[in-house]
């Protein structure tokens, strides 16, 4: 019998249907993996088991646990299944923790509550567990709060909540969406390493396709409420038998065209797999011709001199478009007592790079390391407190607001967030069109209009589109409505911040491709920061690796992301989950 | 360190606002009373069951009969009209307090948030020492001072609004600012004062909405309870809280006297908070009942 | 934390200080000679001008608030021009109407509020919560001096339970003179209690959409458990501002009901004396309450410490 | 049956030292109660002994030896003799007295102690109410030892002491069991304030306080009336309550102007809206108590074309506007607003301004800034105001003047009588104010009390023969 048997189970909030006869199961010591993209139905299945449903679901079918059926328990019975039999991690480590309430006495509590021991018993037994997970209680004290812990550390804290009672079943909502690779990599394993000890069984929900296939031994995928597919995780990845399968795989690792090549690996990828991916590109492939894409790159290799040098060494014979000289950023210090402070803290740490026109270059590094900051920078939204900028050999550095126009229309900026950064209250023309200002003469309302229609265009959208608000358009959409305003002033140089680590892979992909063309068909150069090490990869032509504020190595990409020399970019490469290579490992586990 | 609503962004358009409003119980049972009360005002101006300004001593105290609804008061003055021409002043002096409070609040709030450092501790202090005087105290000292009457209840009322409204819209525009699209507006060459005009102020207007309807209702009761101590509207300008100083001497001989004000001041405070709950409610669900 | 307090208190003294010199100009424009008010209508011009320099009138006016200040500083507040008597006195004597009463009514808003804000929140879209919010909702419209009046003729005058007004004074025994507070107290702290119930309530509601709420019934705690011990707290950082506030209410809402009720309290001593024209009560009592709400916020921004771990970090 | 009583009373005293000081209250808690003078006023106005025992009067009237009772002590425990009354009484008549009713000792010439229970009082002339003058509160004795204090801590030697005064709130006084006379009833007596109807109403139906002599409880009249546990008695003072107005100030300085005024007033209206139907219509400003009272409130009748008519020729056609300052008593706020409506119908728009007594007294009484103001004035027999020049009427009449100067000069009662008649028509033609009504008295008590005054001579609250009946 299995450790949890999900039977036709359906959903739905509020007359909404959302799960849709959803069939899954677990055995004991199994990891089970469950992929799909945003808003598919994962969470809500999780929470069917917990029962910890919104008051307006509505749930049917059958869920048995160890031979009871949940959906029929009354509340009282799943009150002493969950915590004890059932543990559950959460998506968000940042607010999952009561932020009042110690780690020892959050650990602490369903111990008590389940297993009726003392305060000392339980708090005992809660120090095993931090430590178990990595919090030994001599660094850190039962005492500590919430706050006084980083990420990575809190999403351990819940996983020992979690693990408090050895489960049978644990499950884990998408556990590392909010932690750096490097961190994401020392949570997994933590998790294996319980699952292989107490043989708990594990249902892994995430949307990103390597950490699952890395680490589940089954995979479910699941898209509109359905699950598509189950099987082995190799079996399943490489048959790709359902259609939607191979999307997803596809564009986890979609590299616009002609880029493929760069990646080292590339003779280790299942010829299936890799066979699927050359087809999907085809199929998917309507908006960027590759062609264009190649002999924009060809050309591009050409001006900065031979293939292998790296352009800042010996593209002396190109004024470069942005020179960064020992650059630094120092944010004051929180006050600690009324006449002290803390030291200054340095973001930015004597950085010096150059980026030549017209080509892409990655900032890559943990979080937390600068590159945002670096960015304000460069973007000059912020003051440096020491070194220089220049923009086409003209220092940007110490310029009034007035005097900035003419680099502001040179640097453009695309964010993370596809939503927030537009002002919900404007219409599309309005925040497309905002950049306009910059323009001397300003143009006029028809110039404004006709300008808007082409940066559109140029992003693949419709002028009507112009009368609609952000809201009226899907996460994909309103990325390139983005990019659109960051070119509409034809600028040279484009920051894209964490550009596309918001979007499903699928629209991830599709983004991919409109940065790669509008290069091509612009001569855009940008700087693409990311801490995705894949989408580094598929896009740039070098990469700045950064570290506690400095640039610690640069390089072409595929040499850097292949043979990294320093230390920060070797842990960079070697946590970032990789499809193919987990394809390839799971390939030989599983046979 | 004090709480207030965190600003928030409707995911979409007005006219989802308004639907979701009208989906609201809250908000049309708020809304429908404020308007019959604003009608009311209205009406007053052109037509009153009973001319206020005539007393006619030998009708006086009359109970609730056809000729007069709700009885006459000690002068013989229908209180139906009295009333009616007293919600104008009630309205009238919560409206332009609230104005006062608005119109030097919100640009203080917004001033503060967006230039930060000295200013913005400025601002804050400023609020600290509105906020140390009890709001009624500085309201009777006000009218000490000047002398008792609407104008100055006005006053009095509206300063202590300033920094209710340079809290909120501080707080509003600090959630704001951070925010990509300000950052974009930034680097399209845009300047703080526009990017507060442009942006931060429609995004933070629903917030001073709910705040001012808030507002507007303990204008209200503050205005009721100036001039019930004599301090606000003088006589013979009638008004809901001095009907009820005047009534309740008489609780016992005519107590619909002392009811009917009582009762206008409450329906039309209730109205409001209500107004105000819905607006929240429509504007985000989360966001529910904050009061 | 310290520096944290330092802090704070230092922005108190400042809040203080800048008060007190709105005050002194704002009483200084209040027509009305004080001499004349003491000595009567038929003083004579020299008694007048003797008794203006014996009380300092006659000094340039930065002379006269920093002598004032600094008397405040030592518990000296002048001498009442009608009373001819300290005002510390006066204040004394109502001190022990005013402060039990808004404390009394502040204990009752919290104890009446915060249950009832918890259960409706529990009860979130059922007929209790129905029930109580729509309670609240008229209390928070109800000027509490007309539910004063309706307290009155109930409680005093048809039940004749408790006194309809006025204060015995403590010396009469604790109970009479609680009685006499009774009704005051509940005049005042009923549309206090709404206006917090709804703050809890909301609060509440907001807490328990959080994350770690989610994480703590993942535990196995039943939802009214999760309620008391990991919602509330987080929600109380709202609900303690309001309190903070309140008492500012309170204390300013005493100057009306004390009125309604003839309590011989602060708010009646004040109210009294700006009819009076007697300012340096005016001013000794407005400094006094208004030291009381900075000292009031003071302590909620320590409570906000106690309460929340990460406060206490700064 | 019970001992103790709380007595509501409208306004605080400012002090408690009777003999320095107009406030009626400081009277109304001490008079007969604490303090006690050689002679004292009963309930219907009669002059009784009281720390002298008895008198003689000299044949020329102009000296009167006092006989004083000699277990007398005061509140301290000091014995009271006849030094006390000739420091009383020279403290009160001396040039830098603070007394406010000098005038009553303006006739003394000499005090002299003959022996410790004897005084002799010499005058400079007869005065016939010389009695009664020493009857009033200004006059009660105090001793050297104590008098600089009373005005916080009263010692007297009447049959209560003082016990506590709790600012803002009550004056408490306890039986002194020392007292030489007839010994009282009441334990203890508690003076509140209950400033207004809105707590006076509740206090009385609650019983929290059992007595108020001079109450306004307005409109809620007949229901303590028809309530059979109060005692309402209504009865008349000296409060002549007018329509101030300002002699001097055009147009008011018109004759036509203020006839016309006088004409457009309705007193019935006016007492049923400012004083729920009770009170005395006047024509003129004298009470009438006084039996040389005369009727005048027909000289100017309410007649709106007569007033209109006047105003035409004034030349005021189209009327006018002007304000009206009211001090912060019902009568007068809400008379106002009355007198505001009826003079519009005249064409004359009155301006409110409520005003509290301290501006009252500086803008209207002192400054003379005003036009017309509504005010009772409750000195007994006060016509001569009149006459005095700066006056806050600002009225000015050669031939009312003679007729004042005339009375103070004349002592037979019929000529009095007569002089005070033309007086009071004099002012009721030239409509100085206008004149309104004379301000009622209501007292009103718990049935089961007894021993209250009905009748107030004189403003005071005498508990000596106050008991409970049960
Ligand atoms: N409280 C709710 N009320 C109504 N609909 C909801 C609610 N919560 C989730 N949904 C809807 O249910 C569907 C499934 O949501 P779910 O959270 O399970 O997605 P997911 O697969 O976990 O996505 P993600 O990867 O973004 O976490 C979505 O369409 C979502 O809009
Ligand atoms: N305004 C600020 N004041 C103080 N410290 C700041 C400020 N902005 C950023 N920092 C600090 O500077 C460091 C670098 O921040 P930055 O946002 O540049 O990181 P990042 O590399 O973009 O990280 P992520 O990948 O998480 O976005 C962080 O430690 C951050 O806490
Ligand atoms: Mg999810
Ligand atoms: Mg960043």
């Amino acid at each position: 019998m299995s450790l949890l048997a999900i039977e036709n189970l359906s959903l739905s909030i509020d007359e909404t249907p959302i799960l849709k006869a959803v069939d899954l199961s677990i055995e004991p010591g199994e990891v089970l993996g469950l992929v799909g993209e945003s808003g598919s139905g994962k969470s809500m299945t999780a929470l069917a088991v917990m029962r910890l449903l919104p008051d307006a679901a509505k749930a049917r079918g059958s869920i048995r646990f160890d031979g009871t059926d949940l959906l029929k328990a009354d509340e009282a019975a799943m009150c002493r299944l969950r915590g004890d039999d059932i543990g559950m991690v959460f998506q968000e480590p940042m607010t999952a923790l009561n932020p009042v309430k110690t780690i020892g006495e959050q650990v602490a509590e369903g111990i008590r509550w389940h297993a009726g021991a003392s305060r000392a018993e339980a708090e005992q037994r809660a120090a095993r567990m931090l430590d178990r997970v990595g919090l030994p209680s001599q660094k850190f004290p039962l005492s500590r709060y919430p706050h006084q812990l980083s990420g990575g550390q809190r999403q351990r804290v819940v996983i020992a909540i979690a693990c408090a009672l050895k489960p049978k079943l644990l499950i884990a909502d998408e556990p590392t969406t909010a932690l750096d690779v490097v961190l994401q990599a020392q949570i997994l394993e933590l998790l294996r390493e319980l699952v292989a000890e107490s043989r708990m069984g594990l249902l892994l929900i995430s949307h990103d396709l390597a950490v699952v296939t890395e680490m589940s031994d089954r995979i479910a995928v699941m898209r509109g409420g359905e699950i598509l597919e189950t099987g082995e995780t190799a079996k399943t990845l490489s048959a790709q038998v359902h259609p939607y399968t191979r999307q997803l795989a596809l564009a986890s690792m979609h590299v616009p065209a002609g880029r493929r090549i760069s990646s080292s690996l590339e003779g280790k990828v299942p010829p299936k797999a890799a066979e699927g991916i050359a087809e999907g590109w085809r199929g998917a492939g309507k908006t960027t011709p590759e062609s264009g894409f190649e002999s924009w790159r060809t050309a591009a290799r050409t001006a900065s001199g031979p293939s292998g040098h790296l352009p800042f060494e010996g593209g002396e014979d190109v004024t470069p478009l942005l020179s960064v000289e020992n650059l630094r950023k120092d944010y004051p210090g929180a006050r600690i007592s009324l006449f002290s402070k803390q030291k200054p803290f340095c973001a930015v740490d004597d950085v010096s790079f150059t980026l030549a026109p017209g080509r892409s270059t990655a900032l890559v590094g943990r979080s937390g390391c600068g590159k945002s900051t670096l960015a304000r920078l460069v973007l000059a939204l912020e003051r440096p407190s020491g070194g220089t900028i220049r923009l086409e050999g003209e220092e940007i550095t110490g310029k009034s607001e007035a005097e900035l126009l003419p680099a502001r229309r040179a640097v453009q900026i695309v964010f993370q967030d596809p939503y927030g950064s537009f002002d919900p209250r404007h219409r599309v023309e309005r925040l497309v069109a905002e950049p306009l200002g910059l323009l001397r003469p300003a143009p006029d309302r028809a110039a404004r209009r006709e300008l808007v229609a082409e940066a559109l265009h140029q992003v693949g959208m419709k002028p009507d589109d112009m009368q609609k608000y952000p809201h009226e358009f899907s996460g994909g959409q309103r990325q390139r409505l983005s990019i659109a305003r960051a070119i509409i002033t034809r600028p040279k140089l484009v920051v894209a911040d964490e550009a596309v680590s918001a979007l499903d892979v699928s629209i991830r992909a599709q983004i991919l491709d409109l940065f790669s063309e509008l290069n091509r068909t612009l001569g855009v150069a940008y700087l693409f920061i990311t801490h995705d090490l894949t989408v580094a990869r598929a896009i740039t032509d070098e990469v700045l690796v950064m570290h506690e504020g400095r640039i610690v190595e640069r390089g072409q990409t595929a040499a850097v992301l292949d043979h990294p020399r320093s230390e920060a970019a070797r842990a960079l490469v070697a946590a970032a989950p990789d499809l193919r290579r987990a394809i390839a490992t799971k390939m030989r586990e599983q046979g | 360190m004090t709480y207030l609503p965190s600003a928030f962004i409707p995911r979409d358009g007005l006219s989802a606002f308004l639907a979701r409003a009208l989906a609201s119980r809250s908000f049309i049972a708020g809304f429908i009373v404020t308007a019959l009360i604003a009608l009311m005002a209205l009406v007053s101006f052109f037509w009153t069951p009973d001319d206020v300004t005539k007393l006619v001593v030998g009708d006086r105290m009359l109970a609730p009969s056809a000729a007069h609804w709700f009885g006459t008061d000690h002068f013989g003055r229908d209180v139906l009209s009295m009333i009616m021409v007293g919600s104008r002043n009630s309205i009238a002096v919560a409206l332009v307090a609230v104005g006062i409070g608005m119109g030097l609040g919100v640009p203080l709030g917004c001033l503060a948030a967006a230039r930060g450092g000295w200013l913005d501790d400025f601002v804050m202090r400023f609020n600290d020492v509105v906020f140390a005087f009890p709001a009624l105290l500085s309201a009777v000292m006000i009218t000490a001072v000047f002398g008792p009457g609407a104008v100055n209840a006005i006053i009095a009322i509206g300063i202590f609004n300033i920094p209710v409204f340079a809290r909120v819209a501080r707080a509003g525009a600090l959630a704001i600012w951070p925010r990509e699209f300000i950052l974009a507006a930034r680097a399209a060459g845009k300047g703080k004062t526009r990017i507060t005009l442009e942006h931060v102020l429609p995004n933070i207007a629903t917030l001073l909405l709910v705040q001012g309807t808030i507002q507007f209702a303990l204008g209200i009761l503050a205005e009721a309870g100036l001039s019930y101590v004599g301090l606000g509207a003088q006589p013979p300008m009638p008004s809901w809280g001095r009907m009820l100083f005047d009534a309740q001497t008489r609780m016992m001989v005519a107590p619909t006297q002392a009811l009917f004000p009582g009762l206008a001041i409450m329906i039309t405070v209730l109205g409001l908070n209500l107004l105000g709950d819905g607006v929240s409610d429509a504007l985000d669900p989360k966001l529910r009942r904050r009061r | 934390m310290i520096a944290y307090l330092a802090q704070r208190l230092l922005v108190a003294a400042a809040t203080l200080l800048a008060a007190s010199l709105v005050v002194f100009a704002m009483l200084e424009v209040i027509p009305g000679d004080p001499a004349r008010l003491m000595l009567g209508m038929n003083a004579t011009p020299d008694a007048l001008e003797a008794l203006r320099n014996e009380m300092g009138l006659n000094d340039p006016l930065p002379v006269r608030y920093l002598d004032w200040v600094a008397g405040m500083a030592a518990l000296d507040f002048g001498r009442s021009y009608t009373y001819s008597v300290p005002v510390i006195d006066l204040i004394v004597e109502r001190i022990v109407v005013s402060l039990p009463l808004a404390l009394i009514s502040l204990a009752l808003s919290v104890v009446i509020a915060i249950p009832a804000g918890a259960f409706a929140a529990q009860r979130r879209g059922r007929a209790g919560d129905a029930l109580s919010m729509g309670a609240a909702q008229l209390g928070v419209a109800i000027p509490n001096f007309w539910f004063a009046l309706l307290l009155i003729y109930l409680f005093a005058v048809w039940l004749r339970l408790v006194p309809a007004g006025g204060f015995p004074g403590w010396s009469a025994g604790i109970w009479p003179a609680l009685k006499a507070l009774l009704l005051p107290a509940v005049a005042l702290a009923l549309p206090q209690a709404a206006i917090l119930a709804r703050v809890t309530r909301s609060a509440l509601i907001e807490t328990l959409g959080e994350d770690y709420v989610r994480t703590a019934r993942a535990k196995g705690l039943p939802f009214g458990t999760v309620l008391w011990r990991h919602a509330l707290r987080n929600a109380l950082i709202p609900v303690l501002t309001i309190v903070g506030l309140q008492f500012s209410f309170l204390l300013a809402g005493t100057i009306i009901i004390e009125n309604v009720f003839y309590l011989p309290g602060l708010g009646r001593l004040v109210f009294q004396a700006i009819t009076q024209r007697d300012l340096i009560v005016v001013e000794g009592v407005v400094m006094l309450l208004v030291a009381t709400v900075v000292a009031v916020n003071f302590l909620v921004d320590i409570s906000y410490a106690v309460v929340d771990p990460r406060l206490r970090a700064r | 049956a019970r001992t103790d009583l709380v007595l509501g009373m409208q306004l605080e005293p400012p002090h408690l030292d009777p003999t320095a000081g107009a406030a009626a209250a400081i009277d109304e808690v001490l008079y007969a109660n604490v303090f006690e003078g050689l002679t004292r006023i009963g309930p219907s106005g009669e002059v009784l002994p009281a720390l002298a025992d008895s008198w003689a009067i000299s044949d020329d009237g102009r000296t009167y030896t006092f006989k004083l009772r000699s277990t007398v002590k005061f509140h301290d425990g000091t014995d009271f003799d006849a030094e006390d009354v000739k420091f009383s009484l020279d403290r009160a008549r001396a040039a830098d007295s603070t007394n406010a009713q000098k005038a009553l000792f303006a006739a003394i010439d000499t005090v002299e102690v003959v022996d410790p229970v004897t005084v002799k009082v010499t005058l400079k002339q007869p005065q016939g109410s010389f009695l009664y003058n020493l009857g009033w509160g200004d006059a009660v004795v105090v001793a050297p030892e104590s008098a600089p204090t009373n005005k916080e801590k009263p010692v007297g030697t009447g049959p209560f002491k003082f016990d506590n005064w709790a600012k803002g709130s009550a004056i408490t006084i306890v039986r002194n069991p020392d007292y030489w006379g007839e010994p009282v009833a009441l334990d203890r007596a508690e003076f509140r304030i209950v400033p207004d109807a809105a707590s006076q109403v509740p206090a009385l139906l609650s019983g929290d306080i059992q007595a108020i002599p001079n109450a306004s409880i307005g409109d809620a009249l007949p229901q303590m009336q028809s309530d059979p546990r109060f005692k309402v008695v209504l009865g008349s003072t000296e409060g002549e309550t007018i329509l101030s107005t300002n002699n001097k100030k055009p147009p008011f300085d018109k004759l036509e102007v203020r006839q016309a005024i006088a004409h457009a007033i309705d007193r019935k209206a006016i007492i049923d809206g400012a004083s729920s139907g009770i009170g005395t219509p006047i024509g003129s400003h004298f009470s009438p108590a006084n039996k040389a009272y005369v009727d005048l409130t027909g000289t100017y009748p309410h007649d709106l074309a007569k007033a209109k008519e006047l105003l035409k020729q004034a030349g005021l056609e189209n009327g006018f506007s002007a304000t009206l300052k009211l001090p912060p008593v019902p009568y007068a706020r809400d008379g106002g607003q009355i007198i505001a409506s009826q003079l519009r119908d005249v064409g004359i728009d009155l301006q409110i301004i409520p005003v509290e007594w301290a501006d009252w007294l500086k803008q209207v009484f002192t400054d003379k800034d005003y036009d017309l103001s509504i005010v009772s004035h409750t000195e007994p027999n006060d016509i001569d105001i009149y006459s005095r020049k700066d006056y806050y009427f600002n009225y000015d009449n050669p031939a009312f003047d003679k007729v004042i100067e005339e009375l103070n000069l004349t002592s037979d009662e019929a000529k009095r009588t007569e002089l005070y008649k033309q007086a009071q028509k004099i002012l009721a033609d030239d409509a100085v104010n206008g004149f309104l009504f004379e301000l009622p008295k209501i007292g009103i008590w718990d049935a089961k009390l007894e021993g209250l005054w009905e009748n107030s001579p004189i403003q005071a609250n005498d508990l000596t023969k106050v008991k409970w009946l049960d």
